[in-house]
């Protein structure tokens, strides 16, 4: 069980966290992290998943499946946008090959 | 250990692995070269954690979870994979709001199901509402007041999100403004507020909430997010996505924290505080607060008579552009709007090459907010392969302008206005821009008198060093390569 | 209670947070820097009264008297330790008057 | 609410607000300008935190615990505010070693509270030692684990940072080596960590374990700390030092999880991942491996004859170097180690400030590992009252040099030891140094022909463009004070 306390760091930490790491993100890759945090957010399809698993009258499971839905949504399209955009940020061929060489 | 209670560790333990993988992915976004692998590794977290979940005990439903998992995934799959590079800002703004509604979703199942069980409790043993309540409703109070912000806040994010979504497609062009429309939209919110305390209340004092206050709650906080975004100009909308995508970030964590999953809690609050920080970097690049953005009296503000630009617009052809720059020394390439609009970033990749091919020093300058997102131009260029290492940012550049023999400003237009840094009445003073005017000479490709996003005149266009090269952007760029080409005949 | 899991949690983005936190912070403080999380260690104090509250028999009295004594060594000195040397870091004076407009 | 979890509510409350604080508080320590405000935010938050810990419900011993917080906050403040600057590094140790201390003996208290309880447990139910176990002891098995490793780890952390603090204090000055040294560590080290684990695993199966297993426990593990720090040159104290403040932080964390303190949990982790991040940053910037400091057989490597280096030392006496300098448009300032022996920074800023008042300008250049602590150099400067904004970093500077008319190197010696990046026989080879050699002109303060503490010849003093000026730090630069006097007579 997560209590109170635990959850009000666990809140705080996690948005320290993200605050710290987002902003070493380089303008460059701006519009893939906006994708790319939208699909992170997308773990919703497993609240989704568990809230329609637990669902028991009519009314809760057509919500649960409208969660899920769009939960599945988000996450697919998230990922695929953002990996699509990432695919294309090529270095120039002497920088590529010196970076494999590390 | 049992059986069931071994699942659930193993459950837990993918959860914060997938976690872990999502921080980790995010990470390595400070480095192109390392993004692309990081939102592997996030995605395959995320896959394990999808999977998992379906061996969690008691899960019913599994039939509606599985068709509503593969049509939700195949559609987006399929938009995702095929949708134009320029219309990435929609797709954010669509698969947002798709989230925010899940959330939203998700807080109404569960105050459904908390409802239903408080009232068959209270059915069985009316005397004493508080026992009943223990013994049935699996929501403790601070659950239950999470539930339902986190439901209010994903509501907006959801209905906002494809209105804003709706703009930048082209369905919906017109701001809707009529008179006391704030007034009307402040209702709409307490309004959506009052029923949900009231609801919350009732829920906190252990009696069963009326279920009309609840559909009530969620019509008016769905209304809200669609009454929230109509006044706002569709050229506005990044912002505002990235404030919904913060957003939904909290929605996720708050519901993540009802259903006591730490995975949902982490995620989104690192997306809460990531879509925050970036809303933030946005608005300052943009010259604007927040309110400005939603509350939007753009423009309309001018504290007083903008500055007379006088001068001629002084028009090149295409061939004595692509000369100028086949000699000169050092080109910068300053791309905008147009460049997205007219989907010319791959014959400007082929000029640009061309003149490397010549010796020419060519360097990409990109404002933070030039395009209609933040790092669209960076997206747009990698798309037509330009290497990363040839684009510079603002700060880098611009000490190196008056270096440079030629700067080709391309659909561009704020984002190199020197109006910017000398006109205190202008709307876009204080934004910091590219000093493009201090190149040595300018060449402008835009398709005529159109102005910018801010709807300004722009002091660059008129400057003696200045020529206008009109046309679309891709046929323009077309020409110029077809100039290059004609020199070494 | 904390758990498992939940305590996992917690230890990672701690971690992870001291990390990025720390990675920002720039040579020419590092001194102060390493006395300043030693100070921040010095919440073990509050985990010696604790223990030594809870403390029953002669052993484990002597032993949280000395918990509680060396931790309050360390709390103070690196709190007074890092104060100090903070103090000395100054702005050349016009610089100082621009920090202060702000 | 009852009166005491009220009470524990606030204390949680205040626990949180402090821990916020502390990573507030290292989050300014990101500049200069806004630290200091850090640590008073973080050292209210501490104090709030030890004083609402008095009205945790059930606390005893009251007269002892704050006997011993007012002998121990009175020591330490008394000492902590007389030391001088240079003496800091000693003092960093000490007051780590006193928190690893701290954390080994709560680990004791609690693990000796555990055996007792268990022990009376099984005397009263002696059957069926599982269900005593359950019904007496307060500690789950991931706890009892912890409190052994966290014990472990902060005894260590505790007799080494003090033999550490005697080295540097000059207390014990050699390195103490013997044949088989490092096979006789690695046995104290496998003993206590077997004396550690017999007890646990008596533990975990829930019989009271010996006592004399936890005392042989402790005290291998103290030994282990003293054994393992001996044979480190004193020179390599500050790398050990912020490995122990990494290992208390991550004892406290431990010792915080077995009493359920989220405070300490926080706070030790990010201490941990501070500490060793620092670690392999100074381990870097000194070119060596972490293993390499603990392992120590530093300078015995060198896989080759070392480059011959020729060329004359040439003197050059204080009034000449002073007018130089006088007359000079641009002076980069370099101090090392020996400037800190000398405690000539306040000489030296005098002269400094003599030179920018004839218009020169005056920078001073900082290497990462000047001195025998990171940024000890900077804190020096600071006590002297240089700004920081005259104080520029390695990276910065390095690029200048050339434009640099005098170069004035004070107690520095391997961070300018331009062999670093010539001779790859050398052990210093590779490490990043001030490119003092590239400036016109470079004035030496030293008082001979002493060597730097990588115990290696310096190229750059028997360069055509170098000069030495001897002296002890402080006498020298006084002597150029003087010197620059004279010249305005
Ligand atoms: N990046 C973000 O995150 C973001 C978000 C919201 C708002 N904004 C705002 O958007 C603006 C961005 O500035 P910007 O300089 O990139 O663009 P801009 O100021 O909007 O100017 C675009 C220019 O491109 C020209 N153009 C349009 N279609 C074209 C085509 N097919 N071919 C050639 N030229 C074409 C237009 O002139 P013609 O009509 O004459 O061709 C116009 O002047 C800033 O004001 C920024 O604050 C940015
Ligand atoms: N900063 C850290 O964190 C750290 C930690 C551990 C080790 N280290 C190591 O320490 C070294 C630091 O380099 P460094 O250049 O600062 O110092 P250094 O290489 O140790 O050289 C110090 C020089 O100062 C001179 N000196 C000593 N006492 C003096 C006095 N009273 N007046 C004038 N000169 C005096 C000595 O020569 P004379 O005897 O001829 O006067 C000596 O050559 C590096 O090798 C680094 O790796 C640094």
């Amino acid at each position: 069980m997560i209590t109170g306390f635990l959850a009000l760091y666990i809140f705080v930490l996690a948005a320290f966290t993200g605050y710290e790491i987002i902003s070493r993100v380089p303008v460059i890759l701006h519009t893939p992290l906006m994708s790319g945090s939208n699909f992170v957010h997308g773990i919703v399809l497993v609240g989704a998943m568990v809230a329609l698993g637990h669902a028991e009258t009519p009314a809760e499971i057509a919500i649960g499946v409208i969660a899920v839905l769009l939960s599945a949504g988000n996450v697919a399209g998230g990922y695929v946008v953002t990996e699509r955009m990432l695919e294309m940020f090529k270095a120039s061929r002497p920088a590529a090959s010196k970076d494999q060489a590390r | 250990m049992t059986l069931p209670s071994y699942l659930s560790t193993v459950v837990d333990a993918v959860y914060f692995v997938a976690a872990v993988l999502f921080i980790w992915g995010l990470k390595r976004m400070s480095s192109p070269r390392t993004a692309r692998r990081g939102i592997i590794w996030a995605g395959l977290g995320m896959a394990a954690a999808i999977v998992v979940t379906f061996f969690l005990p008691g899960m019913h439903n599994l039939g509606w979870m599985i068709a509503a998992i593969v049509v939700g995934v195949g559609l987006s799959w399929w938009v995702g994979r095929r949708v134009p590079m320029t219309a990435m800002p929609q797709m954010v703004a669509l698969f947002n709001g798709m989230g925010g509604g899940a959330a939203a979703a998700i807080g109404a199942v569960e105050l459904i199901r908390f409802n239903a069980a408080l009232q068959l409790a209270m059915n069985l043993s009316a005397a004493r509402p508080e026992t009943a309540f223990a013994t049935s409703g699996h929501l403790g109070s601070v659950e239950l007041i999470l539930a339902f912000v986190g439901a209010l806040i994903g509501a907006i994010s959801f209905t906002g999100s494809l209105i804003a979504f709706a703009k930048l497609q082209g369905w919906m062009d017109r701001r809707f403004v009529f008179p006391l429309q704030r007034w009307v939209n402040l209702a709409i919110f307490a309004a959506a507020i009052a029923c949900g305390a009231l609801a919350l209340t009732a829920g906190l004092e252990h009696h069963a909430f009326a279920w009309g206050l609840l559909v009530a709650f969620f019509a008016l906080s769905l209304a809200f997010g669609i009454a929230m975004t109509l006044p706002i100009g569709g050229a506005d909308m990044p912002v505002v996505i990235s404030m919904y995508n913060a957003l939904t970030g909290l929605a996720v964590a708050f519901e993540g924290f009802v259903l006591q999953n730490e995975a949902m809690i982490i995620a989104g609050m690192v997306v809460g505080a990531a879509g925050t920080l970036l809303t933030q970097l946005m608005a300052k690049a943009m010259n604007r607060s927040l309110g400005n953005v939603l509350f939007g009296n753009f423009g309309a503000a001018g504290a007083g008579e903008a500055q007379e630009i006088s001068g001629a617009l002084k028009p090149i052809d295409a061939n004595d552009a692509a000369v100028m720059m086949a000699y000169a020394e050092r080109v910068a390439i300053v791309p905008g709007y147009g460049m997205a609009v007219a989907q010319a970033q791959h014959k400007i990749w082929e000029f640009a090459r061309l003149l490397i091919e010549r010796g020419v020093k060519v360097k990409f300058a990109i404002h933070p907010v030039a395009g209609r997102m933040p790092g669209h131009m960076n997206v747009l260029l990698a798309e037509a392969g330009v290497p990363y290492d040839l684009i510079e940012d603002m700060d880098d550049i611009n000490p190196e302008f008056p270096n440079i023999d030629v700067a080709l400003v391309i659909g561009a237009n704020d984002v190199v206005n020197p109006v910017a840094r000398t006109d205190k009445n202008s709307p876009i003073y204080g934004m910091p821009i590219l000093d493009v005017a201090h190149a040595k000479n300018v060449i402008v490709i835009k398709r005529g008198r159109g102005k910018g996003f801010a709807g300004i005149e722009n002091a660059l266009f008129y400057a003696d060093n200045t020529r206008m090269l009109y046309g679309d952007g891709q046929a323009a760029a077309g020409e110029l390569v077809a100039g290059l080409k004609t020199l070494d005949i």
